[in-house]
């Protein structure tokens, strides 16, 4: 059987003007990579919006798979941006195999 | 209104814009894919950054060009001032998102530009080809102007200046405005022969499917605004006839020709929706787009598209036929 | 088969489908990104509308136009009745299946109709421009007929008929085929002049790479179907025979020209793949797309493309031949 | 150390056509977002698809995170088409920032 | 209430060019299905890298949800190619609705 | 360097491309969607084949031809021989990676082709239209003289090999371009006619924009490039020197024009990056693509479009005028 372990597996939903700011992040909390996904459209407080790529104002997902330890260091990282931005932060246990690379 | 006014009225071009309002409005599910506007406008802005380069590698670079620059940098950082009076008085809101409104009105609309290139060509009316270049300077000095008021002179967030100035600077319709029309300056007009094909004759017709997807956007957007008061409203038209008028009346008095001066006009009449939305979600986060996005794009855009410019055109004919004929009875 | 049909096979526009189809079925990954794709059927649209408005701006709109509208929406309407029939019957299949199906036969497909102008004007026999609003016309009453077949007058499902006749009515296919048919109308020739480079100059080819994309998406579907019987591919190729017969009938006999007899055939004789499968997944989910889909754009679209066009066309030739030469000796 | 809360996410892969049922669904059960997300292909009961927009027939994620309560709600909601439309719903525990928004 | 059952959500971050080898093995471990979405960029031990589908050097999401039992089939089918393409392999508990499916 | 040389960098074909490495150097955000340079590459493609099949239908297949296309695909298998040699002792690349780079450089790159018959047509040497199928044939040897190189005859990894030849000759480029090739022969001048509007007024523009694109991904990934020493830079020029030099000089020996024998030249000299990178992701993961797409697409590409392309022109004009002299005295 193979081994796996967990890890965390953290997902936020950001504005595609502010990848940056949060890749930034990542590597400060020392995390070994990140994967960012499209994202279409959606609804939040201010109601519905479509992804609208020439405006800029579309959003992506960026995904990151961390020990606790660092997934908790990005989590403080990101704390001030979190609201004033209205990032959108998920995260939960994920077994890898591998997870010596993470 | 004269006839060219109505004639704005039967060209494919505005008409496809308000197919795309109409269809909107109807909640047809009509959308143009993402990629290909993207393309569109990528298109756009090198096609009229070539043609106003081959423009002036024609004429050369005179005096009138200097003037034009200068006259619209200076738009471009003293608008926002006072549109910031406006929106905090009488549109009410607080500074940042006054600050953030500012930076728009003070910014540059590309499309409107091209749009109003067209009009003003039908009318036999054409701007200067460096009226591109002018229009590439304006996009930015505004960003700038509008932080200044929403923030003061410090930054409480960690937004590095550099980092700001540099997105500034660099930003891609900048980068991609003002590398065509140096492209377009350097291989002039017989260069510019080969691919003439693809980013003239292509031009209207990817300018109708691009206001289609506007219009479609303008609309939507529209239609869920949450956040607009009819104060907002008022403004958002408010603005572009008054900076379209002094545009205009500056440029006039500075002796452009009328094509170039109705240019500067809409230029000071039109507010970004693209290169500004993205500076302000980095550098005023709690600024809400659901205003300044709605204000720019879903009013000021199509006012200006239908109604603005052919004031501004005719303002624009009427200021430099008395002025030339002041001078001709000197 | 006549010299025409033959010139088909050198025409780059059906040699494309036909290196869409080969290089599919040797399981090439040649692929269209979707974006593009969805970007060439919306210019199709828009150019082909524009094209029919220009038209009728100029022939203006007649008694001749009535009759072909008059024609093309009762065929919508009476088609899938004929369809389904056949499709219970000889084909075996279910009510819900069968109405789904019948609905996509009594609608139309798009790049079948530019498709077939193409060809038809290359042989001399332009259809009427007004047949661009037939053709939007056809669209979706057959959506109706269908849903009404598989379902009969009640509705167990929760969806609101209101919510799918605002789908039908508004969908993006009419509304942009309507849309750019008014502007092509309100502009007249001298308006499309301006944007005429781009809408007719690059039509063809336009067409050639929307064909390639089409000719693999049709050819992967086939070899990845599962529901499809020797029995529905009989039909699938029996009913655009007869259809097309019929529809060519009708209108010759109702005074049509040979284009306009022509084209009306093939808008009866071709199936939707497009608006019609968008309805019946909200309307009729329990119906198999692996049966609708793979009928109509696997085996109904390229018979129509490369042998269906070819004899409809010299049916109307000849009918219209006929009772002219009949009309002239009276 | 910041704050979490558990939360469900939850995700549902359906046809773009009925994006709107499932939305409408969320609407109803007081969720106050929901994010959209592309899909390019996939296999199931009836054998491989590709993305076919041009057809209308592609698909797409629709995520939403929600508390334990409302995620109940909305699954109750769309039960009576997840069969009918072969709709994909999966749901897990989460952690989130911010976790009063949801 | 609804009633649901417990899966194992797997995905696997890969090369386009490698999809039909994870899909090969999904088939191959009996799992009933599988759906790709798109990826737009990300960061890695080699470094950042963007979506160049031009290039064929993109990457994608390839999404399945299956039984413990065939998900442990599934990364043992998997395990040789994990480190030498280096796939990204996370899977974690979901609750599916009608879970007699997968 | 003379005047057609300098005359390179007045094109605006260069020009876009100098300006996407400009502007990523400079670290702008400018950028091409995707599925509009994927949807280019397929045009240029689709273009290119067209108008080469068209070109043989008039010219015929002769002798030159076969002697064309023997002289590329023997250049395709026996440049990796080479190649792996320099990259191995030189380069001091294990025996995996200097053959998965050897197999970029057997292989070539349509982009420069394309780029550089338009240079070559600018020049007034335009090569034979049968050069797009022998750039098509060299398209995939190389790739198994490569693999060969990089693993021995076995295989330790489960990749079948028929899996892999299927993939190499079914592959996207290999059949677009000689499906276009095929359909120009079959419909000749006379079909491409109605064609021509697209795939030929809108060729070189399309090309501005797919090179700014090309400029922007290779100047991006040299600044992110990590594996890459100065000796495999001094390789990645080198190669496209000897390669040229040694293709142009064979071709001119053989008798093919000067136009047709630069080709063959820019083919030798170019790399592939994208059939050859898919390829070797599948079959020899273990590979390092930050080497090799570093190599190929950010050096070798950019080297050949400004200068190499300019080389290979003049000698093969040197070398065919002094044979052609040669033979003139005989
Ligand atoms: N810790 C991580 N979290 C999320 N994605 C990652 C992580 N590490 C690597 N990746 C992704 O996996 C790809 C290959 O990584 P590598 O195997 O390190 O070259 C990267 O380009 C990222 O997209
Ligand atoms: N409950 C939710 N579930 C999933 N996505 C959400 C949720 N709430 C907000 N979002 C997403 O987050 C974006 C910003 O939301 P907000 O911060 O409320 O403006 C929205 O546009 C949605 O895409
Ligand atoms: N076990 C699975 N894991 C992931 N996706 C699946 C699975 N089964 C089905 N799907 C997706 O759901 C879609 C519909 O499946 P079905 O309801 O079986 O027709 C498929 O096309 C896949 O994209
Ligand atoms: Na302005
Ligand atoms: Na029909
Ligand atoms: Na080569």
């Amino acid at each position: 059987m193979i081994e796996t372990v967990v890890r965390k597996r953290i997902e936020i939903l950001t504005d595609v003007a502010l990848v940056g700011r949060v890749t930034d992040a990542i590597d400060r909390a020392e995390i070994t990579g990140w994967t960012v996904t499209p994202v279409n459209s959606g609804k939040g407080r201010d109601g519905p919006w479509r992804e609208e790529r020439v405006m800029g104002t579309d959003k992506v997902f960026v995904l990151t798979v961390a020990s606790q330890e660092r997934a908790n260091a990005l989590a403080e990282e990101l704390a001030p941006i979190l609201t004033s931005h209205s990032l959108l932060l998920t995260m939960w246990d994920v077994e890898v195999i591998r997870g010596e690379r993470f | 209104m004269d006839a060219s006014t109505l004639q704005t009225f039967t060209s494919p071009v505005v008409l496809f814009f308000v197919l795309g309002l109409l269809a909107a409005f109807a909640r047809s599910d009509l959308a143009i894919p993402e990629a290909l506007a993207k393309g569109m406008s990528l298109y756009l802005m090198a096609a009229i950054g070539l043609k106003g380069g081959v423009a002036v590698s024609k004429s050369g670079i005179d005096s009138t060009v200097l003037i034009a620059l200068t006259l619209g940098i200076a738009a471009s950082f003293l608008i926002p001032f006072f549109a910031h009076a406006v929106l905090k008085g009488f549109g009410k809101l607080d500074r940042i998102n006054a600050g953030a409104v500012a930076a728009h009105y003070g910014s540059v609309s590309v499309v409107t530009f091209v749009t109003a290139v067209e009009i003003l060509e039908a009318q036999g009316k054409p701007p200067g080809g460096y009226m591109v270049a002018v229009m590439a300077a304006m996009e930015t000095p505004a960003i700038l102007t509008g932080l200044l008021l929403a923030r003061g002179m410090g930054s409480k967030d960690g937004q590095k200046p550099s980092e700001l100035l540099h997105e500034v600077f660099f930003n891609a319709s900048v980068v991609l405005l003002l590398g065509a029309f140096a492209i377009g300056m350097i291989s002039g007009t017989e260069g510019f022969g080969d691919v003439a094909p693809f980013f003239e004759a292509g031009f209207k017709g990817v300018l109708c499917l691009f206001l289609l997807d506007m219009g479609l956007i303008a609309a939507r957007r529209m239609m869920d605004a949450r956040a607009i008061t009819w104060r907002l409203i008022v403004i958002a038209i408010g603005l572009p006839l008054i900076n379209g008028a002094i545009g205009t009346t500056a440029a006039a008095l500075s002796g452009l020709d009328v094509g170039s001066a109705a240019a500067l006009g809409v230029l000071c009449a039109s507010a970004s929706y693209i290169a500004v939305p993205a500076a302000m979600r980095l550098a005023l986060p709690e600024a809400d787009p659901g205003i300044y996005l709605t204000m720019s794009l879903s009013i000021t855009f199509p006012f200006n598209i239908l109604i603005n410019i052919g004031l501004v055109s005719a303002l624009a004919s009427t200021l430099v036929g008395a002025l030339s004929g002041a001078g001709g009875t000197q």
